[in-house]
C-alpha cells in the first residue's frame, strides 16, 4: 500500500529528523540489550522530536477513509444542493485542536455542495471558536456566500440540553434573533426552517456535555433528523452504540478529521491548497505513536534481559 | 447537641432529596431548586475561607523566610490583581469598584490575564500529558504476567490502528481496535459502572444514616 | 342586525380558532380529499406537576391506505375562551403526542389536522381538559422499590454485623500495603502526600477519600510521620482538617496536630496540579495517596510521583481515569473498590456490613442479566410467549424515566 | 500600533510561560517555580471572581436586590437562608466558634448524598442492567455470526466483571475462575483506553508546539 505513503514536502529536514529518531532508537536498543533502563528525560526528548520535526518539516500521509467517516461525507454529498444543514460548535479551546478541523471541513464541504448552513453553539466557549471558523473558512474561502442568505450565525444560548429540547420543535422560541439581533423571521434562508426538525442534517461537533449524545437524545430521536458527530477521540467510543441508527456517522479525533480532509481533496481538488490541520497533525501523531511503541518494545527488552540476568545469578 | 445537630441535618436533607425525586409537585421542585441554590451560595463563602488560607499560608512563608519564599510574591500579586480587576470596571465613563454589576468580568485587564496568562499555562500543563503518557507506557507495558500482557497487547493494537506503514494489515488492526472498544470494553465498563453505582448508593446511604462520619472528624 | 353579524363572525372565529385554521383555509377544507383523523382523545399526562396532556388518535384512513397521501399532522391547541395555535407538526403515521407546555390553571381543547397536498382535514375537537398534578410519580415506583430493596439489604447486613455476626471480606490488593507504605515513609523520614481528588465534598468519592484519610492519618499520628495534603476545594480543606485533628486526638497527641498539614491551593484543575507537582519534587514524599475523583491530572500526578520514587496507592471511580492509575501506580483501587476501601480499612463491623449489602445488589444484577438475556434470546428466537413476557416484565421493572 | 505592541507582549508572555512549564520536564527550576506561583495566584483569583459573579451574584444578589419586587417569586426571601448558611461557613475563621461551620457542611453533604443516591442508582445501576439484557441473536434474529459472538462476549464480560467486584465471597473455585475472567476483561479495557487516549494527548502537545513554532517564532506560516 505504497499509495498511503504519499509523503509531500520531502526535504532535508524530514530526512534529518527521521535519521535522528532512528539513530537514537538503535542506540537505545543496543543499551537495552545490556539490560539498562532508559531515563524518562530521554523518552521526553524523543516525544519532543517526534512531535516537533513533522510540524517544522511537514510529512503528510494520504488517509484511507473509514466507513464511519465516509457515511458523513456521503450524506453531505447526497443531499440536494440548497439543503439546510446545522453545525453546532460545542467545545472549548482545549478540545479545539482535535475537533475544529472537523467543523472547518464540514463547513467547506457544505458550501462546496451549495448547502445553506446554520451555525450555533450550546457551549459558552464555543462562540469564539465559531467566530474563528467564520473568519478563516467562510469569509476567506467563500466570500461570495452571503450572511443570512447562505449562512446564518445563531450564536450561543445557555441552557444545555434544555435549549435542544426546545429548538427541536420551535427554533424561534429559543432564538428569536440571530447573533446580530436580526429577527429570524426576516432571514430568508430560515423562512422554511421553523424548528430543527426541519433541517436536512445536523453536524454536532464537540465532545463533552452537552455534546453529540445530547443532540441525538433531544433532537435527532424526537425530531427524526439525521445527526452526525464530530467528537474528541476520548469521547468517540461512547458514541459508537448510537451508530448507525441514531448517528449516521462519527468522526473521532484528529485521525478522522484527516480522513475527511483526504476525502475532500479527492472529490474537490480545488481545496488542495487550503490548510488541512487534520492531515498536518497526522505526521506528528504517527511519529509520536511509533516512538511510544518503540519504547514499549525497548521496555520489554530491558525487562526480559534483567529477568534473565537475575535468574543467572 | 453540638455533636448531633450536623448529623440530623445530613439525615433530614438527604432524605428530602431522595423523596423529592419521586414527587413531581411544584413545591417539591421549588424546594429542590432552592437547595441547589443554597449549595452554590455556600460555595462562594467556602471559597473565601480557602482564599484566606492560601493568603495566610503564603504570607507566613514570606514572614518566616521558608524555602522558596520569594516566589510567594508572584502568587500574592497574581491573586490580588485578579480580584482587583474582577471588581473594577468602567461604568458610565468612570472607572471604579463595582460589587453590584458583573462588569468586572469584562474588564480588559481581567480578560487579558485570563487569555494571555491563564489559558496558555493551562493548555501547556494539560499538554504535558503527552510526555507522561509516553513515560508511563514505557514503564507499565511490560509483559510481567498474564494481566500485564493483556494490558500491553490491547494498548498496542489501539496504537497500531492508524499506522500508515502497516500496509494491507492496517485495516485489520482498525477492525480489531473497534471491536475491542465496542465489545469487551463495553462489557467491562458496564461492570465497573454498575459496581460504582452500588458503591455510591451504599456510601451515600451510610452518610445519610450517620454511619459514615469520618468527614466530620469522627 | 350588526350585532348578529358580529356574533356570527365571532362564532366563525372561535370555530376557526379551535380548528386552528384561518377562515380562508376552512374554505379550502371543504373540497378536502382526505379523511380526518378519528377517535382523538386527550388525557391528563400522568404523574407530573400538571403541565402535560397526552393526545392519542387513529391516523387518517388515507394515511394507512396510501402512505404518501398524508404528508403529516398538525396539533392545534386552544385555551377555552381564547384563540387557537399550532403547537406541533408531526410526520405521517403519527398517532400520539404529549403537550408538555400546559398550565394547570387553564382548560384546553385540541384538534389534529391531517395535511396533504390536495388539502387538509380537521378532526373533531377533544372535550375540554384541564391538566392535573400528582404528588407522587408512580412511574418511578420501580426505582423506589429496587433502591429500597438494596438499601434494606445494606442496612440489614450492617445490623447483623453490629450484633456480632462475623463477615468475610476478601482481600483488596493495595489496602494491606497502606500500613507498610506509611511505615516506609517514617523510616525514610519523608512525608506522606494525600490527594483527595479535585471534586468538592458534594461528591461521594471525596467523602470516601476523607474516610480513608481518617484511617491513614490515625497511623500517621501513631508513627509520628509527616502528612502533607494540598487540596483544591476549600470545603474539602475544612473536612480534612477536622478528620486529621480527630485522628491526632484519638492517638493522644493533639499538640502534634497543625492546620498547615492541609492547605488550599486553587480550584483551578491545572493550577492545582502545577502546585502539587512542585510539592512532590521539592518535598520528595515517600508515599502518595490519590483517592477520590480525578480527571486528566491523574497521570500527571502519578508520573511525577513515580519520578521521585514514591510508593503510590490510587483509587477512583472515574471510569476514564482508572486505566492510568492501573498503569502508573503501584496499587490501584478500581471503581467500587474505592468505596469498599473505606469500609475495609475501618474494619468496623457496621462498615463491613455495607459491603455485603452492595454484594446483594450485584447478585440481583447478575441474576437479572442471566435470566433476562436467556428470556430475551429464547423468547425472540423461538417465539416463546412466556419468555417474551418475562423479558418485557424485566424491561418495565428496570426502566427509568 | 499600541494594539500591535500589546499583541507582541502577550505573545512573548505566553511563550515565556509555555516554555517555563515545559522546563519542569527536565527538572524543577526557578523558571517553573515562577510560572507555578503566577498560575496558582491568578487562577485562585480568577475562580474567586468567577464564582462571585456566577454564583453569589446571579443566584443571590440578583434575587434579593436587583430584581424589582414585583417580578420576584413569592418565596424569594428563602435565598437568605443560603446566605446565612454561607456566613456560618465563614465562622471557620474564628477558632472558638469554628465548629458551627459544620452545619453548612452537613447541609451540603446530606443534600448531595441524597441526590447522588437516587440519580446514580437510576443511571448507573438500573439503566445499565436494562441495557445489558438483550437477545443474543439480535432483536430480529438476523444478527450475523460476528455480532452474535459479540453479544455473547458482552454478556460474559459484564457477568464476570461483576463477579470480580464481589467482596464478601472468597474468589476460589468456579467463582474465583469467573472473577479471573472478569479481571482479564478489565485489563483489556484499561489497555485499550490507554492506547486510545494517546492520540488526543498528542493532539494537545501538537497544538502547543504549533503555537510555539508558528504563532511565536513564525517558523511556519
Amino acid at each position: 500500500m505504497t499509495e498511503a505513503l504519499v509523503v509531500t514536502g520531502t526535504n532535508l529536514g524530514v530526512v534529518i529528523s527521521l535519521a535522528l529518531i532512528a539513530g537514537g532508537v538503535i542506540w537505545l536498543l543496543v543499551r537495552s540489550l545490556k539490560g539498562k533502563e532508559v531515563e524518562r528525560r530521554v523518552i521526553f526528548g524523543f516525544v519532543l522530536i517526534a512531535v516537533s520535526a513533522p510540524i517544522l518539516f511537514p510529512i503528510t500521509f494520504h488517509e484511507q477513509i473509514s466507513p464511519v467517516v465516509k457515511a458523513v461525507f456521503d450524506k453531505i454529498e447526497s443531499l440536494p444542493a440548497g439543503s439546510t444543514v446545522a453545525i453546532s460548535f460545542d467545545f472549548d479551546p482545549a478540545m479545539a485542536p482535535e475537533v475544529q478541523p472537523m467543523a472547518n471541513a464540514f463547513t467547506r464541504h457544505c458550501f462546496a455542495k451549495g448547502h445553506k448552513v446554520v451555525f450555533l453553539s450550546i457551549w459558552a466557549t464555543g462562540q469564539s471558536l465559531l467566530t474563528s471558523t467564520l473568519d478563516t473558512v467562510v469569509r476567506r474561502e467563500f466570500p461570495e456566500k452571503r450572511e443570512r442568505i447562505d449562512w446564518v450565525n445563531l450564536g450561543y444560548k445557555a441552557g444545555n440540553q434544555g435549549v435542544l429540547n426546545v429548538i427541536v420543535s420551535d427554533l424561534r422560541k429559543m432564538y428569536p434573533t440571530d447573533v446580530n439581533a436580526v429577527p429570524l423571521d426576516s432571514i430568508p434562508m430560515l423562512a422554511e426552517v421553523k424548528a430543527f426538525r426541519d433541517l436536512s442534517l445536523i453536524l454536532a461537533v464537540g465532545g463533552g456535555f452537552p455534546g453529540p449524545k445530547e443532540w441525538v437524545l433531544y433532537v435527532g430521536d424526537p425530531g427524526n433528523v439525521p445527526i452526525a458527530a464530530g467528537a474528541a477521540a476520548v469521547t468517540a467510543p461512547q458514541l459508537y452504540p448510537y451508530y448507525p441508527r441514531q448517528l449516521i456517522g462519527i468522526l473521532g479525533g484528529i485521525k478522522s478529521a484527516a480522513e475527511y480532509e483526504s476525502a475532500m481533496v479527492d472529490k474537490y481538488p480545488q481545496f488542495d491548497s487550503v490548510d488541512k490541520p487534520g492531515l498536518r497533525m497526522m505526521g506528528p501523531q504517527t511519529l509520536a505513536h511509533m516512538v511510544i511503541m518503540m519504547f514499549i518494545i525497548i521496555g520489554n527488552i530491558v525487562f526480559f534481559r534483567s529477568k534473565r540476568m537475575r535468574s543467572q545469578l | 447537641m453540638r455533636r448531633q445537630l450536623p448529623f440530623i441535618l445530613v439525615f433530614a436533607f438527604g432524605l428530602f432529596m431522595i423523596f423529592q425525586y419521586f414527587v413531581p409537585h411544584e413545591s417539591s421542585e421549588r424546594a429542590y431548586e432552592f437547595l441547589l441554590d443554597w449549595t452554590t451560595i455556600i460555595g462562594i463563602f467556602a471559597l473565601a475561607v480557602g482564599i484566606w488560607s492560601l493568603v495566610s499560608v503564603t504570607i507566613e512563608k514570606i514572614k518566616l523566610r521558608k524555602p522558596a519564599w520569594q516566589y510567594s510574591f508572584f502568587t500574592l500579586a497574581g491573586l490580588f490583581l485578579m480580584i482587583l480587576f474582577g471588581f473594577t470596571a468602567k461604568v458610565d465613563g468612570h472607572w471604579g469598584f463595582h460589587f453590584y454589576t458583573s462588569e468586572g468580568l469584562q474588564n480588559p485587564m481581567f480578560r487579558s490575564f485570563f487569555d494571555y496568562i491563564l489559558t496558555p499555562i493551562q493548555a501547556t500543563m494539560f499538554s504535558m500529558l503527552a510526555f507522561f503518557i509516553a513515560s508511563a507506557a514505557y514503564r507499565a507495558f511490560r509483559a510481567r504476567n498474564v494481566l500485564a500482557t493483556l494490558l500491553l497487547i490491547a494498548a498496542l493494537i489501539m496504537m497500531m490502528r492508524f499506522n500508515p506503514f502497516l500496509g494491507p494489515v492496517g485495516p485489520l488492526f482498525e477492525k480489531t481496535a473497534n471491536w475491542l472498544l465496542n465489545v469487551p470494553s463495553l462489557a467491562a465498563n458496564r461492570a465497573i459502572i454498575i459496581g460504582i453505582g452500588l458503591g455510591m448508593v451504599a456510601t451515600a446511604l451510610k452518610v445519610i444514616l450517620g454511619i459514615e462520619r469520618g468527614y466530620m472528624g469522627k | 342586525m350588526l350585532f348578529r353579524v358580529a356574533i356570527a363572525f365571532a362564532c366563525l372565529f372561535i370555530i376557526a380558532g379551535v380548528a386552528g385554521q384561518p377562515a380562508g383555509d376552512t374554505a379550502l377544507a371543504v373540497q378536502q380529499t382526505i379523511a380526518p383523523v378519528t377517535s382523538l382523545i386527550a388525557t391528563n399526562h400522568e404523574y407530573d406537576n400538571g403541565t402535560g396532556i397526552d393526545l392519542i388518535w387513529v391516523p387518517s384512513i388515507d394515511d394507512r391506505l396510501a402512505p404518501s397521501r398524508v404528508t403529516g399532522y398538525e396539533v392545534w391547541r386552544s385555551v377555552v375562551g381564547g384563540s387557537g395555535s399550532r403547537i406541533a407538526e408531526l410526520p405521517a403515521g403519527a398517532n400520539k403526542f404529549t403537550d408538555e407546555q400546559c398550565s394547570r390553571e387553564s382548560t384546553y381543547v385540541y384538534s389534529v389536522v391531517a395535511i396533504s397536498v390536495a388539502g387538509n382535514a380537521v378532526s373533531i375537537s377533544t372535550a375540554p381538559i384541564q391538566p392535573a398534578r400528582e404528588w407522587i410519580n408512580l412511574h418511578r415506583l420501580n426505582l423506589l422499590a429496587i433502591a429500597f430493596l438494596v438499601s434494606a439489604a445494606v442496612i440489614y447486613f450492617i445490623q447483623s454485623a453490629r450484633s456480632g455476626k462475623k463477615l468475610f471480606v476478601r482481600k483488596i490488593a493495595g489496602l494491606d500495603a497502606v500500613d507498610d507504605a506509611i511505615g516506609r515513609a517514617t523510616e525514610m523520614g519523608r512525608p506522606i502526600l494525600f490527594i483527595p481528588g479535585i471534586q468538592d465534598m458534594d461528591d461521594v468519592q471525596t467523602i470516601a477519600a476523607i474516610t480513608i484519610l481518617g484511617r491513614v492519618s490515625r497511623v500517621v499520628a501513631d508513627y509520628d510521620t509527616k502528612i502533607k495534603m494540598p487540596v483544591s476545594r476549600s470545603l474539602v480543606m475544612t473536612a480534612a482538617r477536622e478528620t486529621i485533628k480527630a485522628s491526632y486526638m484519638a492517638a493522644g497527641r493533639p499538640d502534634a496536630y497543625n492546620d498547615d498539614m492541609v492547605s488550599y491551593v486553587t480550584d483551578e484543575q491545572f493550577g492545582y496540579v502545577a502546585a502539587v507537582d512542585g510539592i512532590m519534587v521539592r518535598e520528595k514524599p515517600a508515599t502518595c495517596f490519590y483517592l477520590g475523583a480525578f480527571f486528566a491530572e491523574s497521570l500527571i500526578l502519578a508520573e511525577t510521583g513515580n519520578s521521585v520514587g514514591a510508593i503510590q496507592i490510587a483509587g477512583t471511580a472515574m471510569p476514564a481515569q482508572i486505566p492510568f492509575f492501573v498503569a502508573a501506580c503501584d496499587f490501584a483501587l478500581i471503581g467500587e473498590e474505592l468505596f469498599a476501601a473505606s469500609a475495609y480499612l475501618s474494619n468496623e463491623p457496621k462498615q463491613l456490613g455495607s459491603l455485603k449489602g452492595q454484594d446483594v445488589g450485584k447478585a440481583v444484577a447478575l441474576v437479572v442479566i442471566v435470566v433476562g438475556t436467556m428470556a430475551a434470546t429464547i423468547g425472540s428466537a423461538w417465539d416463546v410467549t412466556f419468555m417474551n413476557q418475562l423479558w418485557s416484565a424485566l424491561k418495565v421493572v428496570f426502566q427509568t424515566n | 500600533m499600541e494594539s500591535g505592541l500589546m499583541h507582541h507582549v502577550a505573545l512573548w508572555l505566553a511563550a515565556f510561560l509555555t516554555l517555563g512549564i515545559f522546563s519542569f520536564l527536565y527538572r524543577d527550576n526557578t523558571w517553573y517555580k515562577v510560572c507555578e506561583a503566577i498560575f496558582v495566584g491568578i487562577s485562585a483569583g480568577y475562580w474567586f471572581v468567577a464564582y462571585f459573579w456566577d454564583n453569589l451574584y446571579t443566584k443571590f444578589w440578583v434575587g434579593v436586590w436587583v430584581t424589582p419586587m414585583a417580578d420576584r417569586p413569592d418565596d424569594w426571601y428563602v435565598l437568605y437562608v443560603g446566605a446565612a448558611l454561607g456566613i456560618l461557613m465563614l465562622l471557620r475563621l474564628v477558632p472558638k466558634v469554628g465548629w458551627i461551620s459544620r452545619w453548612p457542611l452537613a447541609f451540603i453533604v446530606g443534600a448531595t448524598a441524597g441526590l447522588y443516591l437516587v440519580t446514580y442508582f437510576a443511571s448507573n445501576v438500573m439503566l445499565q442492567i436494562e441495557d445489558t439484557v438483550r437477545p443474543i441473536f439480535g432483536a430480529e434474529n438476523d444478527a450475523p455470526i460476528y455480532e452474535i459472538i459479540g453479544n455473547i462476549v458482552v454478556a460474559v464480560g459484564t457477568f464476570t466483571g461483576l463477579i470480580y467486584f464481589f467482596f464478601s465471597k472468597e474468589h476460589r473455585g468456579a467463582f474465583g475462575r469467573a472473577a479471573k475472567v472478569g479481571i482479564f476483561f478489565l485489563m483489556i479495557t484499561f489497555g485499550a483506553s490507554f492506547g486510545y487516549t494517546v492520540m488526543s494527548r498528542m493532539s494537545l502537545l501538537i497544538g502547543r508546539m504549533d503555537f510555539l513554532f508558528s504563532d511565536w517564532l513564525k517558523l511556519i506560516k
